[in-house]
């Protein structure tokens, strides 16, 4: 078997299907997340079921789709649901964990993926909500995947699109919002948490070669580290590799890297 | 000007909106039942030519709902026809809306109820961007894609309002004039909700597998919240792949989801999601999508973007040409074929998804 | 005991509910999330027998809902079954709720959320009068169909509570605590509303025509409330005329409704809906709906009463042994042609509606 | 052609047919409005859709049902609806008339069918809503049918289970209920309407044979009585009566008198 190393998108894809646990409902966009359930669900993780946007119910797998409603969503899926439905997927407690980006997460795990500057003169105005604001209000837990920089991770959100840990401690659950929360976040540096008292970000894990101080160096707030040592983010075997390069996204859609 | 509804001041602040009445007809849910009283209520023949439909129920001004999702079973050629016909200032609004974009650079769109719009992995829309920042669109309310789908099921299911659980503590309360955070009054325990009203466009196009002339429509695949859609909306306009006779639907039930009473005209438009993915039919044309996507959404050169939708829309007859500017009947085939092994099989049958370059290209 | 919600007090009066805690677990919305975050998450062969799974999943003083329409498509041998096994102290919920009353004599039904309890055309259910006379059975809440359908349509879309404008200035409104008549916070003129909270009965069997043996079902012909129950009902419980493999859901998706996620248990049930009807698969026994009528709804012999239930239900094994008693082969037979003749043709074929008496007679 | 009269039911279907306009959109229920509505199809209003609340949306007439969701409501629909959407084509304004029966009938249109007597202590607990209480409160007009006796038309209901005009004047409309209320009521003994400032119930038309008095009579409540002469209510011509008894209810479920 090659004997490659994972390039940073492998690498995330990788770390996301760690994330999965057998039999659970897994909320999935099109991307990365995608790709890493369905390298979950060909190795650990088989009895997953995955749901998504289109409304679309344990689909059988196909080439990686470029929009959440592409046939592959709900390929001779027993049924699809209309996009209300599929949002209370989530709130009725049928969704297990959702996968979000976003443009902008701070130390709480809240969410920008409206503009960047101020709403009314942004320097770029971006998508709006779709989805991630409900997936983040209702999902139990949920799961945040991007690339890290000072800028990606700021201090303060130029919008607040999705609700994490809001100011931290009890302030989601007083704001009515269901479920945990953000419950990690997954970057090309490392694995992070949030702390259970305070709420905010924390380093669980960081990948071969990364440092704190180069976590750190990516963050524009405070990242908690914990006292213990920190653990090395457990690499994709050559098979894990195999699957995603040759099986899960073989036209490397999504793993390509620098991306296309 | 006066407004009929309760808005929240902050959001009209936020916002920049002076005019609130320019908010009210989305919510008012007694004009909609006042309307539909006064619908056709016989069984008759209604089909039309997308022109003559476009025409008759597309008005300047008109909050105009997206359909379908995106790329997907949406009514793209009634978008094109639309913005042929040079109709201005819609609102729009969908959940997705990201195909209004493309009308904002002609002052087809000059309004955005805004829950998504952008271009999913193959990232943001620039040109939307570019627009917003020029103030070309003005944006009118923000939404997640839940609340928005909730606030036209409500207005599906004969509801004034109802409460969700989305946009709670969001920055997207204090954008969005309409949505009001109030505690549910059965709790003993204090336990905020976000009060969605009913929401009803002008007018939507919903592009359907089969419809027969009088309206009764089956769907094929995500039908995404074009069933609340067509129950919602003033005025709807069904786009179909094909008429089939009343005696299919009846015989037929299963994907039947609109009732002929509810639509006020019919199309017959082979095509008419094109260059998107028709369900059952066709694949969608990567292709265009990955130029259009280039020239139209990067927003890096004015003069392309207008050759662009000038080859596509303007100096397209109809969805024919369209279809023939794609490849015709080599992309009709092709498209048959893709559209079968992303999802009518899922066998391996050897289709090859890279496809053919014919189209011409603006870089 | 203390209540979690708050009930209108006039309502509890009126009905002279003096424990509300009773009323709680049907608007515990937080309860039923947290239930079904613990549900099997995994494809499992949920197949268990009618004894099985109403032994596991009906428990005495539960919250249970009918189903179906009446005599159409409803789980009339599972409720048979859950007489047998002698559950008590549920309360009834449904539109309607018909089929509750054979139970309450025994003790099986105790409280009912009233929408509708009757024999349509056929008059009202003297049995049910005489038992609420008699106390034997307490009204807990008084609906109309169109807002409690509302309300399990609240729960399945994931709204805490929605406004309707059913129920309004009428006496319902002080005879049901849940519901609440508010000002439309939208509007700037009064307009009065009636909320109504999700509705989560406990426990719910859904006959369908086909679900495969993790539990995504297939119905066809009306719904009615059965897509929200599944969704919102703690327990749901298919009945199934056929199990079918999962690539028949697969690859036939029209009329397919249930997700199989939302399933605790699949039971393989030929007959489930007889002596009612099941569309495509039989049509109901006229014969014994009429000596049921007479001799149940009367009220006039409580021995005739009880020597019919138990003739039909008590002593009776199952519902083959159900069908045996209705005329077995020759019946099933008669009823696919006369279900045929009544819904899946609409020429004149010639069938003949009459019936040729064969079950015992009580009068 | 046969010179029959009409039965009492025969004569009830046959004036319910001609509240019936061509075009409109009914709600119906089993039984006289049915017939009625099937023999108003067969005549003078053939372009009309009938809706059921079994969600069917304009099914193929065939044999008489017991049920509202009997096959015969959604034969060969094109497409049946949820309940919540039944009710809804209602409130939004799809339905243009429905029928109503009850055990009780005010001189306002309100109706009764909870119960006679106490509703704690019932003489007769009776059905309850079903479906009339949405039917009144959100459907544009609506028309009473049934058979007019001092008992069944109080002064005051025992239970008000489906809203008429209230207490008349625009005591409907400030109670946020829907549309015009009831328009007509519809009995063995005439057809009435309800009188447009009091909201009272008013006589319209007697049936042949019928007098003021006796009209009265059968009412526990004070009719009121047009200036003008009252016209006869034209009866069913023989042809009518050939289609109610050998196309419409051919079993003679409905049209049987006295009722079996």
């Amino acid at each position: 078997m090659s004997k490659a190393q994972p390039n940073p998108l492998e690498m995330l894809a990788f770390v996301v299907a760690k994330q999965i646990e057998d039999k659970q409902i897994v909320y999935v966009g099109t991307g990365l997340p995608m790709v890493g359930a369905i390298l979950a669900k060909k190795t650990h993780a088989p009895n997953i079921t995955l749901v998504y946007e289109s409304g679309g119910q344990d689909p059988i797998e196909g080439p990686m789709p470029w929009s959440v409603a592409d046939p592959v969503t709900w390929r001779k899926a027993p049924l699809t649901m209309e996009m209300s439905l599929s949002f209370a997927q989530a709130a009725n407690g049928f969704v297990d964990v959702a996968f979000q980006g976003a443009a902008q997460i701070d130390m709480y795990g809240n969410l920008n993926t409206h503009v960047i500057g101020d709403f009314n003169k942004p320097k770029a105005r971006l998508t709006g909500s779709g989805g991630g604001n409900d997936l983040s209000s209702l999902t139990e837990n949920s799961i945040i995947v991007g690339l890290q920089t000072p800028e990606k991770f700021p201090a303060k959100l130029d919008f607040m699109t999705s609700p994490g840990h809001l100011t931290g401690g009890n302030t989601r659950r007083e704001a009515g919002l269901l479920g945990n929360g953000p419950v990690a976040v997954i970057t090309q540096v490392g694995v992070y948490d949030f702390e259970p008292e305070s709420k905010r970000m924390r380093i669980k894990s960081l990948h071969p070669g990364m440092t704190v101080e180069i976590a750190q160096a990516c963050t524009g707030f405070e990242l908690l580290v914990p006292e213990d040592e920190i653990p090395v983010t457990p690499i994709p075997t050559a098979e894990d590799l195999r699957l995603l390069r040759e099986e899960v996204d073989p036209q490397k859609m999504f793993i390509t890297f620098p991306p296309q | 000007m006066k407004s009929k509804f309760e808005y929240n001041p902050v959001a009209l602040e936020n916002l920049q909106i002076k005019d609130p009445s320019i908010l009210d007809r989305l919510i008012d849910t007694e004009s909609v039942r006042q309307g539909n009283l006064k619908k056709e209520r016989a069984k008759v023949d209604k089909r039309m030519t997308l022109k003559e439909a476009v025409a008759e129920y597309v008005s300047d001004g008109d909050i105009y709902a997206d359909s379908g999702f995106s790329y997907v079973r949406t009514p793209l050629q009634a978008l094109f026809e639309v913005m042929r016909q040079g109709k201005k200032g819609l609102q729009g609004i969908g959940s997705p809306n990201t195909n209004h974009s493309y009308g904002i650079p002609y002052g087809v769109f000059s309004y955005s109820h805004n829950s998504y719009l952008g271009a999913e992995m193959r990232g943001t829309d620039r040109s939307y961007s570019i627009s917003v920042q020029q103030k070309k669109v003005d944006i009118l309310s923000e939404w997640s894609h839940g609340a928005m789908a909730l606030g036209f099921k409500a207005a599906q299911i004969g509801a004034p309002y109802l409460a969700s659980k989305s946009m709670l503590a969001s920055d997207m309360i204090n954008h969005n004039p309409y949505v009001k955070v109030v505690d549910n009054p059965f709790k003993k325990d204090k336990d905020p909700v976000c009060l969605v009203p009913a929401l009803h466009p002008d007018v939507v196009f919903i592009h359907v597998q089969q419809a027969d002339k009088y309206g009764n429509a089956r769907i094929y695949g995500p039908s995404v919240n074009d069933i609340a859609l067509a129950s919602a909306c003033r005025k709807v306009i069904i786009t179909a792949e094909e008429i089939v006779p009343e005696s299919d639907l009846r015989n037929n039930t299963g994907g039947n989801i609109i009732p002929f009473m509810f639509v006020d005209a019919v199309v017959d438009l082979p095509f008419g999601a094109a260059p998107g993915n028709c369900p059952g039919h066709y694949y969608w044309s990567r292709e265009f999508w990955e130029w259009g996507i280039r020239i139209t959404l990067s927003g890096k050169s004015d003069e392309a973007r207008d050759s662009f939708w000038n080859y596509w829309v303007f100096d397209c007859k109809d969805q024919l040409e369209f279809v023939e500017k794609l490849g015709g009947v080599r992309w009709i085939e092709q498209h048959r074929k893709l559209e079968k092994a992303s999802n009518l099989t899922y066998e391996d049958d050897g289709v090859d998804f890279s496809y053919t370059s014919v189209i011409p290209k603006w870089d």
